[in-house]
């Protein structure tokens, strides 16, 4: 038996951010907000934003979820505070992409921050909801500020 | 057929596979059971020597198919002890049986202001079709809770019963707590009330000796894909008089006597419920599961199982931080056990036992309000069947052990 | 997948099998096709390694199988070019499908007062849900009547259709009269009344290539069990807004999202539809069938399929005293081609034919009003297959021939 | 190829029966009257008795049908003519059992006259509705008279 694979996935910085999550908790200023639940574990995730002309001023994410969901959650905030909202998105795409398997080109890996290390979620197919429910929060989020 | 209860595992060929290089440890056995060769080698001789349309054809190959399809009826009649072949309706699955009673008998018989009684611990399958019924006809729906320790609450369940209760839907066996309740008593309660009883046996009927007329109960509903047979099959028997006054939900093909542009009569129960061409491959697969279980004897299931059960609860009851869900004595776990460990997600234990091999479920187990009574989003439940060994008890609750250190460990 | 054209009958083994000590000829295909090898064992297969119920676990196995479900899935929509494999919902059968949109989408859309049009060659799958539908909502149902040659009066289908019609439920091939009718156009003329239209395409799957974006039809449904899959599985294709507004009717298991005791959310579509544990190993077959099918080319099949029957129509037209349903022209006849033998009884023809080891369907095919057009209570129909050959339509004419000298001489 | 087994379903009396069927058509004094449908064909086939004093004065059918059908409505009217209704009751049952292929006493199948030749139906199972057709209309309207 071995955990080798487990390590792969679960690495120092993945269990790190679940363990002391970064930017949890409502933020004052909300101009969005948005909660996504995953029907296959039961776990909400919240995450609000704040956006100043086009501009994420502040982002923070609440809600209960596994070691994955947390730690994406919280290295999402990491990466997209203080974006733009547009390139927030294309972050997003980028990391769904990324989750799934799909090559992407390495100047988007690296914007991707800590959050690329979930790369190897490609090889845990049942574990990509988990990773990508913040994200989709968000993109969410940040869609409504363009209406 | 020939089965060795000593060589049993041979019979089936996915016990041997490999999950992420480690062998397979299967404990997700409430969601399906594995198959075994001969109930696959059944099927294909069927489609290889038999196959043919039923009730359709007046040519010999159409009547051996029919006879074998009507057969494995006799079959599942016996096996439940129905007192009439005619009682037994095929379906797809325990989810399409109690779908069909809640469509064509609840609507019968629930009118506005009526009672609906279910448990705490009902599966979505006997819960969701209620709720939409009750919302269709303005009903009441009522839960049974649970009592502290975790089981159904019969004293609540007899205040909870009323002469308005038209429907008791209860499941025989919780897929996640894994205790029994005690049908026959509840049946007898809920009749002296005039109340209908539905009973979900989806968990019992692999595992404990079925005898409907002993129960009394008024209906209930199993599938085949968990007692060894393939997915698709299901069934739901009801008593005679009960079928006979219920209407048709699906129209077409066979289950029509007599059709003018404007008018169809039916052909009587169980064929009327029968729309279209059946899963006759799976009903004879249901006929060969039967078989399978008979040979190994319900009883010496049942005692396998609980040996099983008896080597697996102490050990997992000694892991520091882990919660058992349901009651703390092994005679009340039917094959499931259902827990947490402590500051670990469920998701996060069920990855890292798959790493180890081991293929536990991690979730709501399709019991979302169970859950909130428990307090929790999600669960880790491991399900064990006759096949699984003491030694693959050793080995999950070393594999915990090893998930349990790796996430504490890294944590710190 | 090994497959060569020469050798199919191979793939077949029960085309060898003997009927009362004659070497079967089966021409029932229309009932049900047979399954070939290569389905059974993938089948097989996936029940000895890879078998888990699906949508549910984490783990590697459950995976396995969800991706193997869900693949299939691409497939029969890349086999009916469908836009969206999202667009594909698993049931049990064509009868289960057509419900499905007539309970679902039927109750959705049709009012008092509209009408809902269908040909007189309908299966009684696609025409008592109509009527059943019609009766509830007090909605007028509508028949296309036939030509004199026996096909789709396609002029008085313009005049049937009004503003008011809702729902058109018609099959792209008869199982009676093997006529295929003119889809596109008649989609067309509908969609200009803004009606929805409903194909039944049970007896064109196997046969002939669909392609249901160049149709434009709204809803499609088939058999698995017509194309080489097993029995118990079944599609319903149906555009993507149109599933989308369409309400579940089984609930449970995981085609849900969220449940409160009191509340229930669904997932989208195709899962809202599927409740239960589907029917995994009959979606892996459907897979293999498909694959089956794809190799041995839909062009190739036609053709083979239409050299039969320029064989078989011919040799039948020139028996005294039998009468041919339908277009008299080869090219009007999908595979199928019903008739009756003056002065005896189709179940006398059937039973005769099959002392010869010739399996063909005698009754009223579930097409009872269709019968009652033509005049007749029932017929006897031969439907043949790529696996039949010119040697069998011989052998069937020659058959055919002694039961009616049986008969005629007999009773002189 | 060979139509033996045939010869034996249809034996000559069989398909001279069918041929020319015995009391067919409506009787003019009739005391009950039963229709029955076979699903699997379409077929309908009716009987019409007169029963006074519980002995049945007289027997006829009517409709439309199989070789096996007509041939065995005909034979059915010719054996239970003049029977009491006990009698003729009895007579439906051990032809209900001879078609199953049930062993029945050497005097009950004597009493059955032509129509025990439908024995052989037991190997043609696909086939027993139609013989079994008329004789569960005569049932019923048998019964009929009882109340
Ligand atoms: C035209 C047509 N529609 C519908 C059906 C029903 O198919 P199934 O019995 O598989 O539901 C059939 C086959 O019997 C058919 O030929
Ligand atoms: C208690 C219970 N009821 C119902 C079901 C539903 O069974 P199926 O998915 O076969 O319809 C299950 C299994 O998932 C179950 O455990």
């Amino acid at each position: 038996m071995s955990l080798n694979k487990l390590n792969l996935l679960y690495r120092a910085v993945v269990l790190d951010h679940a363990q002391h999550p970064h930017h949890k908790g409502e933020i004052s200023q909300v101009t969005q907000k948005v909660t996504l639940h995953n029907p296959s574990c039961g776990d909400d995730i919240q995450v609000f934003i704040c956006v100043a002309q086009n501009q994420i001023s502040e982002i923070s994410f609440e809600g209960q979820g596994c070691t994955i969901s947390q730690a994406s959650a919280s290295m999402m905030t990491d990466v997209l505070q203080g974006n733009s909202v547009s390139q927030a998105l294309s972050q997003c795409e980028a990391f769904f992409a990324l989750t799934m398997g799909k090559a992407i080109a390495e100047n988007q890996k690296e914007a991707l921050g800590d959050a690329a290390v979930l790369g190897s979620l490609a090889e845990f197919p049942m574990r990509i909801k988990c990773a990508t429910l913040a994200w989709h929060a968000a993109k969410m989020a940040l869609e409504g500020t363009l209406k | 057929m020939t089965i060795k209860r000593e060589t049993l595992r041979k019979d089936f060929p996915i016990l041997d596979r490999k999950v992420n290089e480690e062998p397979l440890l299967y404990l997700d056995n409430a969601a399906t059971l594995q198959t075994p060769n001969q109930v696959l080698k059944k099927i294909t001789e069927f489609y290889q020597k038999s196959h043919a349309n039923v009730h359709r054809g007046v040519y010999t190959l159409a009547q051996e198919a029919t006879q074998a399809y009507e057969q494995v009826r006799e079959q599942v009649a016996a096996f439940i002890h129905a007192a009439n072949a005619h009682e037994i309706v095929y379906t797809r699955s325990t989810t399409e049986s109690l779908n069909l009673v809640a469509s064509s008998f609840g609507e019968l018989v629930v009118q506005e202001g009526d009672e609906i009684l279910l448990t705490i611990m009902e599966h979505h399958s006997n819960l969701i079709p209620w709720q939409q019924l009750a919302k269709r006809k303005k009903a009441i729906l009522k839960y049974v809770p649970l009592t502290v320790d975790q089981t159904l609450d019969v004293h609540a369940f007899k205040q909870q019963l009323t002469e308005k209760t038209k429907i008791v839907a209860l499941a025989q066996t919780s897929n996640v707590l894994g205790v029994t309740n005690p049908v026959k008593k509840l049946v007898e309660l809920a009749h002296q009330q005039h109340a209908y009883v539905v009973v979900d046996a989806a968990q019992t009927v692999a595992h404990h000796a079925l005898d409907v007329q002993d129960l009394n109960v008024d209906f209930l509903a199993f599938s085949g894909h968990k007692m060894g047979a393939p997915t698709g099959i299901g069934v739901l028997y009801g008593k005679s008089e009960l079928l006979k006054a219920m209407p048709p939900i699906q129209f077409g093909g066979e289950m029509i006597e007599n059709v003018t542009k404007t008018t169809a009569t039916w052909q009587p129960a169980p064929w009327k419920f029968e729309a279209g061409t059946p899963n006759i491959g799976g009903v004879i697969g249901l006929g060969a599961a039967i078989d399978y279980l008979n040979h190994l004897e319900m009883s010496w299931i049942a005692a396998t199982e609980k040996k099983l059960m008896m080597h697996l609860l102490p050990e997992l009851q000694k892991i520091e931080g882990l919660t058992i869900y349901g009651p703390q004595t092994v005679e009340r776990h039917e094959g499931i056990v259902t827990f947490n460990l402590a500051h670990i997600h469920p998701h996060d234990v069920a990855t890292g036992l798959d790493m180890l091999g081991v293929e536990v479920r991690a979730g709501h187990h399709c019991a979302q309000p169970l859950m909130a009574a428990l307090g929790v989003e999600s669960t880790v439940r491991a399900s064990l069947s006759f096949y699984n060994s003491i030694a693959e008890m050793d080995r999950f609750v070393y594999a915990l052990k090893m998930v349990k250190e790796f996430f504490n460990h890294e944590s710190e």
